[in-house]
């Protein structure tokens, strides 16, 4: 049943860029009964805070950021994505996203952008999660192609996402960013794709 | 009338039976409330209840019954609810399932269209293209009266979409068959370290062997548990329907706890053919009459269920499998007379009233009284999944079967597909496949984790290619079995018969393709399993030429049909919203889809949202706006290069509007780019636009100047964007913001940034295109809900209200202001707009530019101009069309037409041709009734205001 | 462009090789009486004679296009000394793999007025043929699903209406009536706000046409070449390398089965095109890409009506024998491979039942492709090339099949008076290098 | 599906990219004749063999890549390899 979320729960973003008075909005503003069975999970993070860096594969920003692209690591509090070639994505608490990124060499062309607001980010834990990957999205996410640590872009029941397999104390789990318009759409599709394993949203 | 499970037909427990005795199922069929045990088939629960006619024939509507009585039977589709086609030799019985005949009128037993049978020597295939030419006038009468006549069962058209499901899965091997030859292929794959999913068509592993001995019953368990403990997924009453490019294989799961059917697309390393063999019906006279059935029919229904297929028969063998039946038949007390074709007997007809059969008519002129005539003539390879991949099949007339054609590096075939042999050499052939299969699956695994980067890493060289030393099965020789000597039926769903088809080559219609064409033969659902190597070999005897001079035809996908509904599964259709929708439909607010977008079209009144943004204050949420954030010393160049005008010098602070063409010329987007910074720009797109003029401007970074530095990041759902339009939006604007609104230090087509309603660093700028004083802020997302409240409760005594696309869309045609996309088209180039002034041939490139020069010379091109008609209350559709007065001659066509509240008569946009566009030039307009009336052409594109003193107020 | 001087001498030859002079028994409902009765079987379709040396024309390809080509030849200007050669057997390529769907609705008065044309062969083609190719006049219905969309219908409405073919704009509840199975509601994602009707459009027997063209050809003398494949066009005194290209002139073509030397070569194919064309240095703007199509399996029949959604890209019709036949929009990238693909069928299957969800138990059946030669404005090329006596009938794209018997009898039109006629005049090559596109491109969609 | 070789995410299926059509040079708007112009418009190569193309990655990495492909059976020759030099005019 789908219900109205309570909006006591969500978190307050502190984005390095965009601060405001209130509380940060999640697009993520309706959501399902939980299930008794706790699985599988779906966490809506979308305000934890996203920093995209651009810079040259051979710069020396790129050389801290010390992941290529397809892999991701994390540094201190701050989780880094090499989501594209000569693209990066921070994620993390807003203070930890700032001070990692301004510590990067700014030599060469180097960008910073606020994405906090532009993408949605979910994290999909439990061991049926690669079960429910694999309704919705066509790459493979056995452990040969996709391991711990890995990090792709893909079409997730339609929606374009960047994706980091982040597992916790050796549990499947997944986060998953998308443009923070689609994110509502996104959560619903996963919720409904995760019924038959019993997911349980937390937002 | 009920029958019980206990009536004569049905025989004491057999060996091999995968019934339940212990569970009584309750069904109807036809109306008659039956019963069979759980597991059975419609099909062996119908024989078992004594019945015997399935269904009629589609063109002749000729009794018939069961054939093979397995998932290819073609006599066996029957109604199941709101289920049409169901194939009842597969599908096992429910309780309350209700099973109704298809394709009878008024009854099966009485079915008036079966006088077509007593005039089928006129009806001869392809007879319908030789009549009903006149009178010409009645061919829709006879078109109806054919259509009656069209097969299978009934659509409900109220059925629920049930759950239907997919499924990406990547295994190294994928095993299609779970016969002998399948099962141990997936097994010794398993064993070699691969990822294996085997798929079985039917409801249990074991092909053949269960209707085996003991000891064959024995193997099939044996695989099972084995299966189980290598950690094979075993997909059961499961198909591989198709194998297309890069091994992407689909198979649609019926299995499933959940979903009605689950369609698995699997991009197997390897995919294992093992489908075994189909047996093929004999062609002589009377072969579709109720109680003539093919070996393995019998078989079946004696060993897996428990049903006694007849009392008296006649058994047609030319192999093992044709004894296996007698010896079946003959242990339960079925009465047997054999026919040997290897010794060179036969028979030409079987005979009976329309229902049954009573006696079959040997080759040597002896009449045999029976009521069952079983046929082992041969067999069909379904080389279906290989033909997918390339192959075409090779006959050999010493096996009098097909074979495959040609060696497949990623499918490997074997079984009865590719030979014959003992078991222990079917077994140990479907080893060697499997063992194949995992060390070629090895190889395309070390490829593909050493190509993709996000893999884990792999090291040393690619392990080498696997040759193929399998040893081969044996071929067993089996005589050359198609046609009797009478004429019988090829095709049973189609009705077709040897006669038809010699015919019809007698008419030129004599390769295999055209007289498939020509006669329906092999189109039906069975797809050619059953009819596609009799229709061969019957061409060939017609043409006097061999199987293999005639060849075969391509069989294409999928392998059994799948529904609409398992292709579909969930049918995922994305939707956006911006971060205000909430408010939006809290607000009632009329939703419209533009695109992915859900937007408000308006709340109720549009006029009044118009009147009101012109005389107070109105806001609109225009988020999706495509936004693109550049970044680097060389946007200026990547901005003189996707627009026609010149952006090299445009100042911090500043906004300009911007015109971008295609390479040919034609308009392909329009906005307004801002200078955040020294080396910081905001783009905006149309909303349609947003996706493609990326990927466009990234084609030009990446692809024809990839030394520009420029990073561009869409942004288009991060910033909520919200239109603050009106004389008072300076005012209410201000009342919210750090900026300073001064006119003197904020101009017209400037941007600022500073907080809104506590909301730091967002943008504003000064554009209008509803032709108001405005102020367009994009603010971070997180809080767009908050700025738009705030803004709502601010304005409150400035008369604030919201407005919608509607209301947007008018305002913008009152000043003019074109639409790409729809006062545009896709040969519109830019000096049709009348925006020649913004294309700067003197710059040293742009998009388009070549094309733009000739383009502005072009004397011939349309343009877009602003039309007013004579009588104001008169709303011309858009595009109605302009004509030249008195005739049909088309000038143009209005592109853009509204009623305007603020004019209080009617605006428009439209295309003229050129010499109907000077102002005042007087225009028809064709009315959407078909009346005329006239027009103008105005002398400003803006309808009000156009000085734009509003605007820059 | 040039023209060629071959076809004087060829009209003079008028009816050198035409056929025998005793008929060809008609087809009628008494003549299957009467052989039914007898048992005596039909003679051939057309006659398995062999290849000649040289003919007046060679039409490469043996699809409606071609056929329809020697046809008016022969019918309309007596010339019958012609060979139409086929690689494989007749309409195996885009004539036999089409939905079999005509209309004439379409967006430019050019294209109404030729499209109208074709209609109107079609709808005496039975009678003209003697050959039942079952025209179902069901109509043609273009639902539109989004406000742009339905300004396109409006527009296509309006322009169709100025030339008095019947086509209009209808609301939703007119669609309900003729297509009881569409959902018509406002939920679905993709909601029907109108359709643009089209009452004169409806399915054809497409093989059958094929085989009537064919017929009625080789009933006036023009022979029918299967398995016989062109393997070079033989040009001197062109341009190019080997004396091909823009100026030089055609004097035959080299097939599998040997040289045949013709002053006038007709490019007919679909697929091929480009190819063929490069064979004779004609550079065409065209580029190939397979469109797929599917069957399901036969239910009673309850679509009375040919339904379109360019927003879905699918478009759907039932037979008289009751399958629903469907097709799409071609694929996304240029290939000679005609495989289908699973996820054609997936979309198609996805977009259908958003239209229909009352179908989701009805099965496909089969899959096929055929090759498409798309040009850059969606319109074909017809009429003269720079090689004089090479003319070309191409480019079709996914609209060959309803445009056969118009292209046929202006392309016959075009050879036998050596002057492009009017009707294929916005067609002509040349346009590529003005820049002076059709205006078909204009609401470029599937529009089937 | 066929499968696609982007450089940079491996083999990918070919709806998660966009088929761009011919690799061919620009060529300079300033010199360029009406009849060259319209040949880069519009005459593209269409070889029953093998053709270099444009692709986007558009689901993954979101770059351009040029590869060479069999138009008759869809095979890609010579794929790039991960971190080599992609877009450009190579």
């Amino acid at each position: 049943m789908r219900i109205s979320i309570r909006k006591e729960s969500v978190f307050v973003a502190d984005s390095p860029t965009f601060r405001g008075p209130t509380r940060f909005e999640s697009p993520i503003v309706a959501s399902y009964m939980p299930h008794s069975r706790e699985p599988l999970t779906l966490t809506d993070e979308s305000s934890t805070t996203k920093l995209i860096v651009r810079a040259a594969d051979d710069s020396d920003a790129a050389a801290q950021l010390g992941v290529g692209f397809g892999s991701s690591r994390v540094a201190g509090n701050v989780h880094i994505w090499g989501q594209r070639p000569t693209e990066w994505l921070l994620v993390g608490g807003g203070e930890d996203v700032a001070t990692f990124a301004g510590s990067l060499d700014q030599s060469g062309h180097v960008s910073l952008i606020d994405h906090t607001h532009s993408r949605a980010l979910f994290r999909l834990q439990g061991a049926p999660s690669t079960d429910l990957l694999e309704k919705v999205c066509g790459l493979d996410w056995g452990d040969a192609m996709t391991p711990d640590g890995a990090v792709t872009s893909a079409s997730v029941a339609k929606v374009g996402c960047d994706i980091a397999r982040h597992d916790q104390d050796g549990v499947a789990s997944y986060r998953i960013a998308c443009d923070r318009s689609f994110a509502q759409y996104l959560f619903d599709a996963l919720l409904d794709a995760g019924e038959e394993f019993g997911i349980n949203a937390v937002v | 009338m009920s029958t019980s499970p206990s009536s004569p037909t049905r025989i004491d427990a057999q060996p091999g039976e995968v019934i339940d005795r212990s569970t009584t199922i309750r069904f109807s069929w036809n109306g008659t409330s039956m019963t069979g045990f759980a597991g059975d088939t419609i099909a062996s629960a119908l024989m078992a209840n004594g019945v015997r006619v399935i269904s009629r024939s589609m063109k002749y509507h000729r009794p018939r019954g069961y054939l093979t009585a397995d998932f290819w039977d073609p006599n066996g589709f029957v109604q199941v609810g709101d289920d049409p086609n169901v194939r009842s030799g597969h599908r096992l019985i429910e309780n309350g399932m209700d099973v109704e005949p298809q394709n009878v009128w008024p009854s099966l037993d009485h079915d008036v269209k079966a006088a077509n049978g007593l005039v089928g020597r006129f009806l001869t295939a392809g007879f319908y293209y030789k009549t009903f030419m006149r009178p010409a006038k009645l061919w829709p009468q006879f078109e109806k009266v054919l259509a009656t006549f069209a097969p299978g069962g009934t659509v409900d058209l109220d059925t629920p979409h049930r759950l239907h499901d997919k499924r990406y899965i990547h295994p190294d091997v994928v095993v299609a068959g779970g016969g002998p030859a399948g099962m141990s292929a997936a097994l010794a794959a398993a064993e070699a370290g691969a990822q294996v999913v085997l798929v079985e068509h039917e409801h249990h592993l074991g092909g053949h062997l269960l209707w085996g001995s003991d000891a064959d019953r024995a193997v099939v368990a044996h695989f099972a548990s084995a299966l189980e403990k290598a950690g094979v997924e075993v997909l059961l009453n499961s198909t591989v329907t198709g194998r297309y490019e890069d091994n992407w294989v689909a198979i649609n799961q019926r299995s499933h706890p959940l979903a009605v059917e689950r369609l698995i697309k699997a991009r197997a390393k390897i995919l294992v053919v093992a489908p075994g063999l189909i047996e093929r019906p004999y062609v002589f006279a009377g072969n579709d009459k109720p109680g003539v059935m093919l070996s393995g029919a019998v078989r079946r229904l004696i060993n897996l269920y428990g049903v006694k297929p007849g009392s008296k028969a006649v058994v047609l063998t030319a192999n093992a499998d044709g004894d296996a039946t007698i010896a079946d038949l003959e242990r339960i007390g079925v009465d047997v007379h054999v026919v040997d074709a290897r010794k060179g007997e036969g028979i030409v007809a079987a005979d009976g009233p329309a229902k049954s059969v009573t006696s079959v008519e040997g080759a040597d002129g002896t009449k045999i009284d029976c009521d069952l005539l079983v046929t082992a003539i041969g067999w069909t390879a379904p080389t279906s999944l290989l033909n997918m991949s390339g192959d075409r099949p090779v006959y050999d007339p010493q096996t009098a079967r097909f074979f495959p054609g040609v060696d497949i590096d990623n499918v490997l075939s074997t079984g009865g597909i590719v030979g014959d042999g003992m078991l222990d050499e079917v077994i140990d052939h479907g080893q060697q496949t499997g063992r194949l299969a995992a060390d070629r699956a090895a190889a395309v695994a070390h490829r593909l984790q050493a190509f993709t980067a996000r893999a884990t890493p792999v090291h040393g060289d690619e392990p080498e290619w696997t040759p193929d030393r399998r040893s081969e099965l044996p071929r067993d020789a089996h005589p050359e079995l198609f046609r009797s000597s009478t004429h019988g039926i090829v095709d049973f769903s189609e009705d077709v018969g040897s006669k038809d088809l010699f015919g019809a080559a007698a008419e030129g219609f004599d390769s295999v393709e055209l007289i498939k064409r020509f006669t329906t033969a092999t189109m039906g659902p069975a797809q050619g399993k059953l009819e596609t190597v009799n229709t061969v070999a019957v061409l060939a005897e017609a043409r006097g030429e061999t199987i293999a001079e005639v060849g075969t035809t391509v069989w294409r996908p999928p392998y059994a049909p799948i529904t609409l509904g398992a292709l579909a599964g969930r049918i995922f259709e994305p939707v956006r919203v911006s971060s205000i929708q909430p408010w939006h439909e809290r607000n009632d607010a009329v939703p419209i889809l533009a695109g992915a977008w859900i937007r408000p079209e308006h709340y109720g009144d549009a006029a009044a949202e118009v009147r009101n943004t012109r005389e107070n204050v109105g806001i609109i949420d225009v988020t999706p706006l495509g936004k693109l954030d550049l970044r680097g010393p060389d946007v200026p160049k990547l901005l003189s290069m996707l627009y026609t005008n010149k952006w090299m010098k445009l100042p911090v602070g500043s906004v300009r509007y911007g015109l971008m063409c295609a390479e040919d010329g034609v308009v392909l987007d329009d906005g307004v780019t801002a200078r955040l910074g020294e080396e910081h720009y905001l783009m905006t797109t149309t909303s349609s636009g947003a996706a493609t003029i990326w990927e466009w401007a990234e084609n030009w970074l990446q692809t024809e100047h990839p030394e520009w530095q420029v990073h561009i990041t869409p942004v288009t759902t991060g910033l909520t964007s919200i239109n603050v339009a009106g004389p008072k939006s300076r005012e209410l604007v201000g009342r919210l913001t750090d900026i300073d609104l001064d006119p003197q230090s904020f101009e017209y087509m400037q941007v600022r940034t500073g907080s809104v309603a506590g909301v730091e660093n967002c943008i504003a700028w000064r554009i209008g295109f509803t032709g108001e004083l405005s102020y367009e802020l994009h603010v971070p997302s997180g809080h767009g809900l908050h700025v738009w409240e705030s803004l709502l409760e601010a304005g409150t005594d400035l008369g604030v209200k919201p407005f919608g696309l509607e209301a947007q869309r008018i305002m913008r045609l009152e000043k003019g202001h074109f639409i790409v996309g729809q006062d545009t088209d896709g040969l519109t180039k830019a000096p049709s707009t009348g925006m020649s002034s913004l294309i700067k041939l003197d710059k040293d490139d742009f998009a388009g530019k070549a094309e733009l020069g000739w383009a502005m010379e072009d004397v011939e091109a349309p343009i877009v101009v602003s039309i007013q008609t004579s009588d104001g209350t008169i709303v011309p559709r858009e595009a109605s069309q302009i004509v030249k007065a008195g005739t049909n001659e088309i000038l143009g066509r209005i592109t853009s037409s509204r009623m305007s509240p603020t004019l209080g008569r009617s605006v428009c946009l439209g295309q003229v041709a050129p010499h109907v566009s000077a102002p005042g030039t007087e225009l028809t307009i064709v009315l959407a009734d078909g009346t005329r009336t006239q027009a103008n052409v105005m002398e400003h594109h803006a309808h009000f205001d156009p000085e734009g003193e509003r605007l820059r107020g | 462009m040039a023209k060629s001087a071959g076809l004087t001498a060829a009209r003079e030859k008028v009816g050198r090789r035409s056929a025998d002079s005793s008929k060809p028994p008609r087809y009628s409902a008494a003549g299957l009486l009467s052989r039914g009765a007898r048992k005596t079987t039909w003679p051939r379709v057309w006659r398995d004679v062999p290849l000649q040396k040289t003919y007046d024309v060679v039409i490469i390809g043996g699809g409606v296009h071609g056929l329809a080509t020697a046809y008016y030849l022969a019918t309309n200007h007596g010339i019958t000394n012609v060979a139409v050669v086929d690689k494989s057997y007749l309409g195996s390529g885009g004539s036999g793999r089409n939905t079999a769907i005509v209309r004439s609705n379409y967006l430019t008065p050019e294209g109404v007025a030729f499209y109208d044309r074709s209609l109107d062969l079609y709808n005496s083609m039975s009678l003209d043929l003697n050959i039942n190719v079952m025209f179902s006049e069901r109509g043609h219905m273009t639902l539109a699903h989004t406000d742009s969309a339905l300004r396109t219908m409006n527009w296509r409405a309006e322009v169709n209406k100025l030339q008095d073919i019947n086509s209009s704009v209808i609301g939703p509840e007119d669609v309900k009536k003729l297509a009881p199975s569409l959902d018509t509601s406002s939920d679905p994602r993709y909601p029907i706000l109108g359709a643009l009707y089209h009452p004169p459009g409806g399915t054809i027997r497409h093989d059958a046409v094929v085989w009537g063209y064919a017929r009625g050809a080789d009933h006036r003398g023009v022979e029918m070449h299967q398995k016989t494949e062109v393997l070079d066009i033989l040009v001197e005194g062109g341009d190019g390398p080997d004396g091909k290209g823009p100026g030089g002139k055609v004097t035959g073509v080299r097939t599998s089965r040997g040289d045949i030397s013709a002053p006038i070569v007709v490019n007919c194919t679909a697929g091929w095109a480009t190819l063929i064309s490069d064979m004779a240095g004609v550079k065409l703007p065209i580029s190939t890409r397979p469109l797929q199509a599917a069957v399901t399996e036969p239910v009673k029949v309850f679509l009375p009506t040919v339904v379109v959604s360019g927003s879905l890209h699918v478009y759907v019709s039932q037979t008289d024998r009751g399958e629903l036949v469907f097709g799409a929009s071609v694929d996304p990238f240029n290939t000679y491979q005609v495989r289908g693909s699973l996820d054609f069928t997936e979309e198609l299957a996805g977009h259908v039942l958003e239209l229909m969800p009352g179908i989701s138990r009805m099965r496909l059946l089969r899959q096929w492709a055929g090759l498409c030669d798309m040009t850059p404005d969606y319109s074909p090329v017809m009429g003269f090339t720079p090689v004089e006596g090479f003319l070309c009938d191409v480019g079709w794209g996914t609209y060959g099949f309803k445009a056969g018997p118009v292209s046929g009898e202006q392309m016959a039109e075009c050879v036998a008076t050596q002057q492009t006629p009017k009707l294929i005049e916005p067609f002509r090559l040349e346009r590529f290098s003005t820049g002076k596109l059709v205006g078909e491109k204009g609401a470029a969609a599937v529009g089937h | 599906m066929l499968l696609v070789p982007c450089p940079n995410c491996g083999p990918r299926n070919a709806s998660d990219l966009v088929y761009k059509g011919e690799s061919h040079t620009r060529p300079d708007p300033n010199l360029v004749t009406e009849a060259e112009w319209r040949s880069y418009l519009y005459l593209e190569d269409n070889p029953a063999g093998w053709l270099r193309e444009t692709w986007y990655c558009r689901s993954g990495c979101r770059r351009y890549f040029v590869l060479e492909r069999d138009t008759t059976t869809n095979e890609f020759r010579n794929p790039p390899v991960p971190g080599a030099k992609i877009g450009g005019k190579a």
